[in-house]
Parts: C-alpha cells; sequence; structure tokens
C-alpha cells in the first residue's frame, strides 16, 4: 500500500498554515495525526496533492484550564488527553473517552482536532464534545470564528468548516458531576457498534444538568436534546431513563456495515446509553 | 566436581533433551530484530513487482493497456497472460488437480484475481504503474452461494472446462460442480437412520476464514543467467515441493534451481499454496536478468491468497434411546472459490474429513463432499489444521450436542457413553481410519474435575434461574469438546502432493569435536524446530542440545522433505531424526567397540556413552567416539560420523484433547465473556512442555479468533468486506484470556518416539469448545444450534430469535 | 516528486537521506538504513508489528512519513539492547517464551518498552490493554504478558550492591 | 442498497420531466459533475467526482436515461467506473405526480457499488449515497427554478 506523491508542508506558524491552505485550495488536506488520512492515502482513496502537517505550531499544543473554562489545541493528542491531570480533574469524562479510542500507538499521534474536524462518524470526541456542549475555533483566510460542537456536524465527513479553514482549538466548560462514556466495540481498535456520553449533576432536588451524545449511530454525532430535557425535568428514573432512552433513539439513524444490522445497533444503542446514564448518575 | 563423577542425572539433565522445557535458540535473533525473513532480502540490482487485480468478482477481460505504465520513468516491465503464455505458464496446476490463471486469461474469476504483473525499480514506481494499467472489463453475473452453483441459469465460471465431465476427481454433473467425493457405507447408514429410536439433524456451516499471518507473502527470484540457476527465496510452508513445482512449471532443471524459505513470519497454511506471484517473480527475474521481489499487502493477502474452512456440513447421527451413536450421515457442500486449490494429499479432495466420526466409537458411517466453484478466492488450506480436520470435528462435536439436546441428556455423558473405549486401539473407524492410539475416558474425566464440571452446571442452572427471575441479564455457557485430530501425513502409500510421497527426512553430520549439524525438510514458522529437533536427537545420540544446529528451508543444502503444516513435522521429520540419530548411534556403538575392544553386544548405551556392560568404569563418551571415528582407522568402519533417514511413517498420528470453555453471554448486547478455558492436550510423548504450552496458547487465540468473529465476508456482488485488520477480526491481547493448560501422556506406539504432534490440536478443539459454549448458553431456551462466528450481532440475533429481548 | 533531505537520529546515530514526501518511514528504516528489526504487517495501523519509539511515544512507522519524523530521535528494536548485554524485556521474552514466530516481537518489545517507560508497576491489566495495538498470531499473548510482567519486576528490584 | 425520498417542485409536471431529459439541466444538477456530453438518443457520458472527506473518487459514467413512461415516470440506468476506487451500477426510477404545489417526485434509487469503495468504506457508502441523491434533486430544483426565472425575466 503505497500513497500517491504528494507535496509536503510543514509550516511553523498557524497564519503560515492558513495562508498555504488558501493558497494551495482544494488539492491540499491538513494531516495532525495522520491515522485516518494516511491509511485512505495508503489504499489510494484519497490523493491530495499537498500535505500540511500541523505538527509544528507549538501554539496548537497546549491545554488551559483558567477557572471553569478549558481550552484544547487542537494538535493536543489523545495520550496527552489521558495523562494531563488537571484536565482529568476538569473533565474526567475526557480522559474515560480518550482511552476507549485505537490503541495505545495510535492515542500518542492521533489529535483531538483531527478526530473532531474530519467529521467521521465513527470518532469518538465529537459526540463528547457535543455532549460538553464545546465550541471549536476555526481560523481561516476570513480570521478566526468559533462554532457550537453541536452545530459542526452536517453529514458523514461534512461539517461547518469551510474546506480553507483550520480547526484550531476546542474549548468547553469543565465539569462537576457523574459522567461516563460507554463505548461497545466488536475489539480494541475497532470504531463504536454504539457509544453513549452522558453527563449528568446532581442537585437537591434532582438533576440540575444533564447533557446525552451519541457516537456511530447516524453519519454524524446526535446530540440528544430532548433526552437530557426529559432526566433534567423529571429527574433521574427508570422510567426518566426509559423515557429518555426511548427519546433518543428516535434520533438516531445507524446503517447496516461489518458490525452489524441497524437493527442490532439501535438494540444495542439503548443498552448502552441505558448504562452510561446509570453509571453517571451513580457517579454524580 | 569433575565430569567424571557426574551422576546419570546430571548428564541426562546437560543434554537438555525429550522432556525438557528448553529456552529457544531462535530467540535471540528474532528479540534483537536479526531474524532474516523475505522482505528483509536485500540484492543490488533489485527490483520490486506489483499487481493489477481485479476489483471484479466475475468479468470478461476485454482489454489491457500497459502503455501509459511502460511509459513511467523506473518501469521495466509489465507482464500479462499474453505474455506468460508462450511460455505456458499463464495457468499452473494447483495442488488439488486442477488448474489456476496465474495471470486473468480472459476473465477474471474473483475480487483481487491477479491480471497483470508490473516490474519496476522500486515499490513506490511499481504502485504507481499498477494504477497506469487501463483494463476493460465487460461485467459478468456473480455466483457467491454455493447452493446456487448448480441451478440451471448458474453464471459458468470455469469455461475453461465448461465441458469437461470429468475431474481431477472423477465425475463433474455441472459446470460449477468439482468433484463429489465418498466415503462409508451409504446404504447401511441411511437404513440405521430409517430405523433408529432417535435421528437428530442439523446444518453445521464453518465459515470461510484466512491465517492470515502476521507475515504475508512473498517471494525474491533471482535468476543467475551466468551459470543458469534460479535462486528463489520466500515464505515456502514447503520448500522442497516449490522447488519440484518451479522445475516443472520453468522447465529448468531441479539441479539449477534453489530454494529457500528464510525466516518465515507465521503460516498457519497460508504459506502451503504456490501463488501466482511466486510464478511472476521468477518469470520477471528471467525476464529481466534481475532480481525481482513480491511482497504482497494486508488486503491482498486477505482477498487473493488462501482461504481456509468454508463448508456447509449438513448432517444425521442416529442414536439409541439411552445415547448410543449407532450411525453418522454427512453431506458437506464445499466452497471452493474460483480454482479449486485446496491445499490436501492427492487422494483426499475433502482432506482428512472423513475423520469425521471423531473420539467416538461410531459402527456406520457416511460422508458425502461435493466441491463447488464460485467467485471467490481458492484456497482451502488447512489453517492450522491437519486437512480438514477442523471441519469434522467442528461438525462431530456440533452434532454431539445437537443429540445430546434431542436425547435431552447431558453433553459430557453422551460423550462418554461413546468413546472409543482404550482397549479398542487400534481402533478401525467407520470410515476408514485406524486410530493409533487413545486414552479419551481418563482425559475426560481428568478435564472434567479439574473445572469441577458439575458444580459448573449447577452454576449455570442457578443462572438460568435469575435470568428468568429478571435479575441478571447474562447467560452462562458451558462449551465442551473432546477431539481426535489425525495428523502427520503421511504415509506414501496413500498421501502425496503432486505425486511425491508424504515421507519426511532428517540427515544429520556429527563433528569431530562432538558437536552436531542437522538438516530437514521441514520449515519452522515458529514452532521452534530449531529448539526441538536437537531435543529429540539429544536424547537419541547423547550430545547436548546445545552442540546441535538444525537447519531447514534450504533446498540445496537439506534432504528432501514435503515441509511443514498439518502438524506433520514432529510425527514425520521428528521421526527421521530420530531414525538418523539411531543410525548415528549404531555406527558409533561399533567404533566404541572398536576401542574398548569389546564386541558390540557387549556395550550399552547410557545417556551420552557406550558403557561395558557389568563394567561402568569403562565407556566411551559420544563426544570421544566422535573424534575417533574422524582420526582412527577403524577396520570396516567408514571414517566420519553421518547419517540420513528419509522416514515414511507406517501409519497417521491421532493426539486427542478436552477442552472446556466457560462462556457468559450478555443477551442484549451480545458481548461475549471467556470466564475459563481449560485445556487438556494428549500429544503422546512431550518433547518440549514449554514450546506445547505456547503452541496451545497459540492455537486457542486463532480458535478463539474464528469461533467469535473471524470470517472472509462477501458481499452479494463478490467484494471481500473483510480486506483490512480493522474489520478482519484478530483478537487482541485485551480480548484474549489465560488458559489453563493440562496434559495426559499417551505415547503413539508406531512412532519413534511416541509423539504425536501438537501445534494445530487447540484450534481443531478450540474452535467447538467456543462455539458449543456460545450455543450452549441458550440451550436451556430452546437454542438448538446457530452459526459462527458468534461476533456480537449474531448472538443478539440468537437471543432476539429465542424471545430473550421480551 | 523532488526528494527531500531527511535527518533522523536512530538509536543514538544521526543518519541522514534523501526521500520522497509519501516515503513511509517504516520504508525508510527498513530500505535506505537497513534496519530490519521492525516489520510491516497490516499496512493500515492495526497491527503494530512496525512499532518504533519516536521522541518518547510508541508510534507505528507504516502510517507514519518519514518527512514527519525529520529531526526527531527514534529507538527501534536494535537499539534496545545489544548481543553482549539484551534488554531485559528481550531476556523475558526468551525466558517466558513470549514469542514464536518473531515477526511481531520488534514491536512488541519495542511498546513494552515505553509502557514499562511510562509505568513501572503494570498490573496484568495495565499490560494487556498497554499492548493491545500489537498483534501476535502465535502465541496467545499470555506469555508475551508473563513476560512483560517479569521485566517490570526485574528493574524494579534495587539494583544489586556491590 | 436502496434509497427512497420525496421532493416536491413548485413546478408543473411537463416542465420537470423535460428538465429531466435535459443534459445542461442534469450537468447542473449532479453533484460533483465535471463533464456531461450526450453520445445519442438518451445515452450520455459523464464525468462525475464524488468526494467525501479525504476521500475523492472520480466516475467515467455511461447513463441511458428512458423517457418512455413520461411524463408519469422517468428511468435512467448506468454505470460509472473509478479506476482503483472502484465501481458503480445503478439506476433510478423517478415518479412524477401532479399536485397543487406541483409535482412530488418520488425517487427510488438503486446503487451497487463495488471495489476498493465497498471493501473499505461499506460503512460509509450509505450515508453518502443518501446524502448525494438528495443533493440531486436539491440541485436539479435549484437549476430548474432559477432557469425558470431566467426565462421569465
Amino acid at each position: 500500500m503505497i500513497t500517491g506523491t504528494f507535496e509536503y508542508h510543514q509550516p511553523e506558524s498557524l497564519p503560515a498554515a492558513v495562508t498555504l491552505l488558501s493558497q494551495l485550495g482544494d488539492e491540499a488536506r491538513v494531516i495532525a495525526g495522520g491515522h485516518s488520512l494516511i491509511p485512505m492515502m495508503k489504499l489510494r482513496l484519497a490523493t491530495p496533492e499537498h500535505l500540511i502537517d500541523l505538527q509544528a505550531i507549538d501554539t496548537l499544543k497546549s491545554i488551559s484550564i483558567d477557572g471553569g473554562s478549558v481550552r484544547v489545541g487542537a494538535m493536543v493528542t489523545q495520550s496527552d488527553l489521558i495523562t494531563h491531570e488537571a484536565l482529568f480533574t476538569a473533565a474526567p469524562i475526557v480522559r474515560e473517552t480518550a482511552l476507549q479510542i485505537a490503541d495505545p500507538q495510535v492515542r500518542y499521534m492521533g489529535t483531538i482536532g483531527g478526530n473532531v474536524a474530519n467529521g467521521d462518524p465513527g470518532n469518538d470526541m465529537p459526540a463528547l464534545m457535543q455532549c460538553l456542549d464545546a465550541t471549536f475555533t476555526l481560523v481561516g483566510p476570513d480570521g478566526e470564528r468559533t462554532v457550537a460542537a453541536r452545530e459542526f456536524y452536517e453529514a458523514a465527513y461534512f461539517t461547518a468548516r469551510d474546506d480553507l479553514e483550520i480547526l484550531t482549538e476546542v474549548s468547553f466548560s469543565a465539569c462537576t458531576g457523574g459522567y461516563a462514556y460507554e463505548k461497545q466495540k466488536r475489539k480494541i481498535g475497532d470504531y463504536a457498534t454504539a457509544a453513549a456520553a452522558v453527563l449528568l449533576t446532581k442537585n437537591a432536588d434532582g438533576c440540575s444538568h444533564a447533557a446525552i451524545a451519541l457516537t456511530n449511530l447516524a453519519d454524524t454525532p446526535i446530540y440528544c436534546e430532548d433526552a437530557s430535557q426529559q432526566l433534567m425535568t423529571h429527574g433521574v428514573s427508570d422510567s426518566s431513563i426509559r423515557d429518555a432512552v426511548t427519546s433518543a433513539m428516535g434520533q438516531i439513524d445507524p446503517v447496516d456495515d461489518n458490525r452489524g444490522p441497524a437493527e442490532f445497533k439501535k438494540h444495542a444503542a439503548a443498552i448502552i446509553l441505558d448504562r452510561a446514564i446509570r453509571n453517571a448518575w451513580a457517579r454524580a | 566436581m569433575s565430569a567424571a563423577a557426574e551422576t546419570v542425572q546430571e548428564r541426562q539433565a546437560k543434554l537438555k533433551g525429550l522432556g525438557t522445557s528448553r529456552k529457544r535458540v531462535e530467540d535471540a535473533r528474532f528479540t534483537q530484530g536479526k531474524g532474516n525473513y523475505v522482505d528483509d532480502i536485500k540484492m543490488p540490482g533489485m527490483l520490486f513487482g506489483d499487481f493489477v487485480r481485479s476489483q471484479h468478482a466475475h468479468a470478461r477481460v476485454k482489454s489491457i493497456d500497459t502503455s501509459a505504465a511502460l511509459a513511467l520513468p523506473g518501469v521495466i516491465a509489465v507482464l500479462t497472460a499474453k505474455d506468460l503464455e508462450p511460455l505456458s505458464l499463464h495457468w499452473m496446476p494447483t495442488l488439488a488437480g486442477d488448474k489456476q490463471m496465474v495471470l486473468a486469461d480472459g476473465k477474471v474469476l474473483f475480487q483481487g484475481q491477479e491480471v497483470a504483473f508490473v516490474v519496476a525499480e522500486d515499490r513506490y514506481i511499481a504502485a504507481d504503474a499498477v494504477d497506469l494499467v487501463k483494463v476493460e472489463y465487460e461485467e459478468l453475473p456473480v455466483l457467491v452461494d454455493p447452493f446456487k452453483a448448480e441451478l440451471p441459469d448458474a453464471p459458468i465460471l470455469r469455461e475453461d472446462i465448461a465441458d469437461s465431465t470429468e475431474g481431477a476427481h472423477g465425475p463433474r454433473r455441472h459446470p460449477n460442480h468439482i468433484f463429489t467425493w465418498e466415503q462409508g457405507d451409504k446404504a447401511a447408514t441411511e437404513s440405521i437412520l430409517d430405523e433408529a429410536e432417535v435421528v437428530a439433524e442439523e446444518m453445521v456451516y464453518y465459515h470461510r476464514t484466512h491465517p492470515c499471518p502476521m507475515e504475508t507473502c512473498g517471494s525474491v527470484a533471482s535468476m543467475d543467467k551466468v551459470n543458469g540457476k534460479l535462486t528463489l527465496w520466500g515464505t515456502f510452508q514447503a520448500p522442497h515441493v516449490v522447488r519440484t513445482v518451479a522445475s516443472l512449471l520453468s522447465g529448468i532443471a531441479e539441479h539449477n534451481i534453489r530454494v529457500v524459505s528464510p525466516d518465515i513470519g507465521g503460516g498457519f497454511g497460508n504459506k502451503v499454496g504456490v501463488y501466482p506471484g511466486y510464478v511472476c517473480s521468477i518469470v520477471a527475474s528471467i525476464v529481466t536478468g534481475q532480481p525481482v521481489k513480491w511482497i504482497e499487502d494486508r488486503m491482498e493477502n486477505l482477498s487473493a491468497t488462501a482461504f481456509a474452512r468454508d463448508y456447509w456440513m449438513q448432517g444425521k447421527i442416529a442414536a439409541t434411546k439411552s445415547g448410543k451413536i449407532l450411525g453418522l450421515w454427512c453431506h458437506t457442500t464445499a466452497d471452493h472459490g474460483a480454482f479449486d486449490a485446496c491445499a490436501d494429499p492427492t487422494k483426499y479432495p475433502a482432506g482428512f474429513m472423513n475423520i469425521c466420526t471423531g473420539s467416538y466409537d461410531i459402527p456406520t458411517a457416511y460422508l458425502a463432499v461435493d466441491g463447488i466453484y464460485t467467485n471467490k478466492a481458492p484456497g482451502g488450506v488447512a489453517y492450522r489444521c491437519s486437512f480438514r480436520v477442523t471441519e469434522a470435528a467442528y461438525f462431530i462435536e456440533r452434532m454431539i450436542e445437537v443429540l445430546a439436546i434431542k436425547l435431552d441428556m447431558d453433553a459430557a455423558e453422551l460423550r462418554a457413553i461413546n468413546f472409543v473405549k482404550k482397549e479398542q486401539f487400534p481402533y478401525q473407524s467407520a470410515l476408514g481410519w485406524e486410530y493409533d492410539s487413545g486414552d479419551y475416558h481418563t482425559a475426560w474425566n481428568k478435564a472434567l474435575e479439574a473445572v469441577d464440571y458439575h458444580g459448573l452446571r449447577r452454576q449455570q442452572a442457578q443462572q438460568v434461574e435469575d435470568f428468568k427471575a429478571g435479575n441478571t441479564r447474562k447467560l452462562m455457557g458451558i462449551g465442551l469438546c473432546h477431539f481426535t485430530e489425525i495428523v502427520g501425513a503421511g504415509p506414501v502409500k496413500n498421501c502425496d502432493i503432486l505425486g511425491m510421497g508424504m515421507f519426511d527426512s532428517c540427515e544429520i553430520r556429527i563433528h569431530p569435536t562432538g558437536s552436531a549439524l542437522a538438516r530437514l525438510g521441514t520449515i519452522s514458522q515458529g514452532q521452534g524446530h530449531a529448539t526441538t529437533f536437537a531435543q529429540i536427537l539429544a536424547s537419541e545420540i547423547g550430545i547436548s542440545a546445545d552442540d546441535i544446529t538444525i537447519e531447514e528451508g534450504d533446498t540445496d543444502t537439506a534432504p528432501y522433505g514435503l515441509g511443514t503444516y498439518g502438524s506433520r513435522s514432529t510425527p514425520v521429520a521428528g521421526a527421521a531424526t530420530a531414525m538418523a540419530g539411531r543410525k548415528i548411534r549404531a555406527k558409533a556403538q561399533m567404533i566404541a567397540a572398536y576401542l574398548l575392544e569389546v564386541h558390540d553386544n557387549d556395550l550399552e548405551w547410557e545417556v551420552d556413552r557406550f558403557v561395558v556392560k557389568g563394567a561402568p568404569e569403562r565407556f566411551k563418551t559420544m563426544k570421544e567416539i566422535a573424534f575417533a571415528s574422524y582420526n582412527q582407522a577403524i577396520p570396516g568402519v567408514e571414517p566420519g560420523l553421518e547419517a540420513v533417514s528419509y522416514y515414511d511413517p507406517p501409519n497417521m498420528t491421532y493426539p486427542f484433547g478436552a477442552y472446556i470453555c466457560v462462556m457468559e453471554i450478555d443477551v442484549d448486547t451480545g458481548v461475549s465473556d471467556i470466564k475459563q478455558f481449560y485445556a487438556l492436550d494428549d500429544c503422546g510423548t512431550r518433547i518440549n512442555p514449554m514450546i506445547i504450552e505456547g503452541q496451545v496458547h497459540g492455537g486457542l487465540t486463532e480458535a478463539l479468533a474464528i469461533a467469535l468473529g473471524q470470517e472472509i465476508a462477501y458481499d452479494e456482488l463478490g467484494n471481500v468486506k473483510t480486506g483490512t485488520l480493522m474489520d478482519f477480526f484478530i483478537p487482541t491481547s485485551w480480548e484474549t484470556p489465560n488458559y489453563q493448560t493440562d496434559y495426559t501422556e499417551t505415547p503413539s506406539p508406531h512412532h519413534p518416539i511416541g509423539a504425536k504432534g501438537v501445534g494445530e490440536s487447540p484450534n481443531v478443539g478450540g474452535v467447538p469448545a467456543f462455539s458449543n459454549a456460545i450455543n450452549d448458553a441458550f440451550r436451556a431456551f430452546g437454542l438448538t444450534h446457530t452459526h459462527m462466528p458468534h461476533d456480537h450481532w449474531r448472538i443478539w440475533k440468537t437471543a432476539k430469535q429465542l424471545g430473550l429481548h421480551g | 516528486m523532488s526528494k527531500k533531505n531527511i535527518t533522523l537520529s536512530v538509536n543514538g546515530q544521526t543518519h541522514t537521506t534523501e526521500a520522497e514526501p509519501r516515503e513511509l518511514l517504516i520504508h525508510v528504516l527498513r530500505e535506505q538504513l537497513e534496519i530490519t528489526g521492525p516489520h510491516i504487517g497490516c499496512e493500515t495501523s492495526h497491527c503494530g508489528a512496525c512499532t518504533v519509539e519516536i521522541d518518547g511515544r510508541s508510534v507505528k512507522s507504516c502510517t507514519l512519513f518519514a518527512v514527519q519524523a525529520q529531526g526527531k530521535e527514534i529507538t527501534t528494536i536494535e537499539g534496545l539492547g545489544n548481543p553482549d548485554k539484551l534488554h531485559v524485556l528481550q531476556e523475558k521474552f526468551k525466558e517466558h517464551h513470549g514469542l514464536q514466530c518473531g515477526y511481531c516481537t520488534p514491536g512488541m518489545i519495542t511498546r513494552a518498552h515505553r509502557l514499562l517507560e511510562e509505568n513501572p508497576n503494570p498490573t496484568e491489566e495495565d499490560v494487556r490493554f498497554g499492548i493491545a495495538g500489537n498483534l501476535c498470531r502465535c502465541t496467545g499473548y499470555q506469555n508475551i504478558v508473563k513476560a512483560v510482567m517479569a521485566a517490570a519486576e526485574e528493574l524494579n528490584q534495587p539494583e544489586a550492591v556491590a | 442498497m436502496i434509497l427512497k425520498e420525496e421532493v416536491q417542485i413548485p413546478l408543473d409536471r411537463n416542465t420537470v420531466f423535460n428538465a429531466l431529459n435535459d443534459p445542461d439541466i442534469l450537468q447542473q444538477s449532479i453533484p460533483g459533475c465535471e463533464e456531461l456530453k450526450q453520445t445519442g438518443d438518451n445515452q450520455m457520458e459523464a464525468r462525475v467526482v464524488v468526494k467525501f472527506g479525504p476521500v475523492k473518487a472520480s466516475f467515467n459514467s455511461n447513463v441511458e436515461l428512458d423517457p418512455s413512461g413520461g411524463p408519469e415516470l422517468f428511468k435512467l440506468s448506468g454505470s460509472g467506473d473509478a479506476g482503483v476506487a472502484g465501481f458503480a451500477n445503478g439506476g433510478a426510477n423517478v415518479h412524477l405526480q401532479e399536485n397543487e404545489e406541483g409535482t412530488l417526485l418520488t425517487y427510488e434509487v438503486n446503487i451497487d457499488i463495488s471495489g476498493k469503495l465497498a471493501q473499505v468504506g461499506s460503512r460509509l457508502i450509505e450515508g453518502t449515497s443518501k446524502r448525494l441523491a438528495k443533493k440531486f434533486f436539491t440541485n436539479f430544483e435549484e437549476a430548474l427554478l432559477s432557469g425558470q426565472s431566467a426565462a421569465q425575466t
């Protein structure tokens, strides 16, 4: 498996990268960890003429936690996310999710930016970001803008990111309550058969905050607003969980693949979500 | 302490012979990254070959335009069938008596089929050139279902033999039919089925899978036109057979061909066959006069080289109400893909599938196998098993379970009732085999006790109650398996590959200072031959295994042998090693007698020396004898100490084992979890317990993979849906449990050291144990049988069909 | 496509070579630098046979272009020990029969090396999770896990007092 | 793989039907269509670039139109070859039904993808196909309406 030919660029600053991308246009691809892109190039299903490698841009590699606000640079790797103790304190669900992505070697290379930006419905971070209500920062020739993770995904590989923009940062608020990222997969390294990210905050009256998002059950991640609302309105009980799961299942649209038929995935998704809610609630 | 004062036990221990967990001599190079695999070979001027492959499963090739590829700088040649035809190399014979296209000749018959071979200065240019070869196809209807192959309107796949009603194994009744192979007594079996009190019936499918060794297939061919010699390095499990085939195909005399199997990164049957890549690298080297390397990529490996299994086995089993089995009937529909390239001894088109009476004394049986062509890759290799033995073992071990359900009987008890008894050996099976030895009841009882079988059943019953009461959503399955293997092919009288009898060989040279070199006709792919064969020899000739070098895989130096597959190395080459060792010892005895000035008969062998009977202080060690053999003129004895043995085994060997798997299944998600796996193996005399245990761990893990998800899946258009390791299931350390191993030791009565072979037993026995566990978990809810692979969604589907999702 | 100069420090030795941007690190190591310990197994980053260490990270070198490794410190199996002094992991793999065909072994040991650097006291579960990016077809992992655990134990022994 | 969908276009049926037979409109409507030429009565050749994420496959396609059921039914069938990426065969039946708001198109697209795309991209093919089919009709409506407005001015 040998890729086609391309020119390689390694800009040392974000403006340089953005300029390059604008100049090279359609035939250029930005490469972060490369573990989605390079296999596709080796199969020659992807044949970019230019690769713009972001690895030398140090400004994209930091994790900063300021009060309740967390900002993670696009080139932060899954491995960095896992080992960052302050991040774990601020948002433990990030480590729980990152640990379920691929395998150790891939996590050393795979970045949060690549994972959220490429729009592959199999990726785990997008649903997590929707669950966290994260915001993505995009920088392009016209400057910087932000898009909510919940608004970002349009279809498989189609996102709100313009071809000439680079996703530079994700930011979200620290989360205080219970959390769970439950993922069913065939084996280590696989995409989810079904996965669910859940954040729940408990207060005296019940559930003060709930957020639910699902991975690989449609051609985009699914943020389950109604289901989240159910739990906040009715508290977390067997019946409200059932209603929340039913509501979430109404939003998914999985397809048949080697992981099984859509019907199975729907069933498994309901079970996984139920477990994720209970697990998060137990930790809340 | 001086050497002379060493005790017999100390001297014995120094040999590191039979029964010792000797550390492997191979490991020094492997742990330091100094293995020498095919892709490590680098030669001056070496070119790289790469295939243009068909994306179509069935199509006519209308034209091939190589001009753009040839115009690319660095491209040396592009071979198509037209180029090979004048050499009669556009087709090649298969091991099963069929023929196979080397490069597409007029049509393609499976996705991934070789269409053209590009030769370039390096692999990058070759890959670019592959994309530049323009092939025009006309699509044809695709046949992927073997049961539709013989319908009147089925597309005819093999137009080259469409009109031929006689195949390599008898009559063909349809252009897509390959052979019918029948064994046993059909009429008698059918009448028993008609009259029996109980008949259980089931279709047992053993899905298509692939051996998928970590290293893919590859070769480097170097035609030296100056001295007329062709050297071929490659991933060959049978290098001598490759040499003979290469000679027959190319017309180059066999002495001018040197075939070398360097280190091989796993084989498991994948590297038995002769592939178009090997042939094309040879032709390309002849054409260009430069060495040519060909290395498969993983997708090519999974979609074009030898698959395994794909047997649809319809079974009927007759018994009395009390559980005594009276008869077994089986009809198998064997999906062989586009060419019949099964790797079996010539006379056995379905391998040793007729071992399907298993460990049981079944008086009457009948087996028929129909081979069928479909638009899938050719192959049909023994994936870590002797030829089709895994299919046979899976079939009978499922049928036993199905019968137990029909009889409402405990499956362990049903087995015990029907085992061939110890006193029945050698046992003549209804389908024609003579089992050399066995003690099944002892092994079985040991296994049941080891896991507290009855306790497990109580636990299982409790879990069913809990499930029914809504306290758990998990079920427990107990997977039983008692298998009998048939390995060590085989006796020349009935086993051959392309006409070559399946003997094996060993040649031993003792050096003057008392160390030794032994060469064999086999080739290790991880089994540790360099370690274990030296142990056999150490025990035979009294030289420490550490002083014995084992060499394999180079046809210029190794004696002719049939290679390593079907667990035949220990039963056949291991026997040859012992026999050659005994020849050495016989000569050594004459030398010792001369040196000690006694009659041969006055000497007895003791660990590493000949001792004068009744005078233990008078002896000659093997080291002393070796030296004498080179420096003393001994009347009537030639100088030197060498021997060679070509061993034709009188029978197969029949390793057996008792495996028990405890599995927990999540009814809702279909996720399975192995709670316990106990594996008792009886491989006769145990040469190196450490290596045996390692083989068992590995074989069980391959069995786990197959049973729980590993398949080569096609869609109805003939697309291979499992062409990468994303989708082709290979378990990681995370999914793999710890295994508990155990053994009994029933030596083979006809093997010189009583050894039987073990490498494949865990795969043969493991698959039914895993699968039976899954099936057993649902027995309480009315399941009789569900097909492998038992991946999450299929388990879920079974639960759903049984109404367990409420 | 034009070749680029690439400088790599492999096992403490600096190599300068030329490669097209599309040349994979595994190919440059194996074919240009003749460091053939790391192997190619799956080509899609699933098997780990090509694992090397780059700047303290385990990396699958079949999914990285050599240009991306420009200027970096690379360690392969060849850099862990030598015939005169094997690395403890190499010793323990031999002792516990943690390998058979040897094809996955260089990647496996290289990965285990990094694992123990980061987690000197792993549980069996840690080891199994930590080497899950490396496939082995021969051993069933049981003895590999045993070998890694044994290596950890030995590495944790206090230095023998002279 | 079979995809079914409905789309409402605020134009009369004959106009819509004729547009379905109009190479210019088709070229504007087919997502990624870089070239389309009429090669015979109801026969066309097209080069269509399908992009999703990093994947880019350029299909050289032959399309045959079957307007014989018009204006109630429009049929087409075709095949496309994307070289190393694979190939596609398929067809579509578009039923046109007049209603108060114009014309309701009910389409049933049948696509088989083979080759490398099917081998490694199967989990993404269905979603992408659905999206492309939808996009076609969105483009189609746009092309038609803009054509209409152009014609009116």
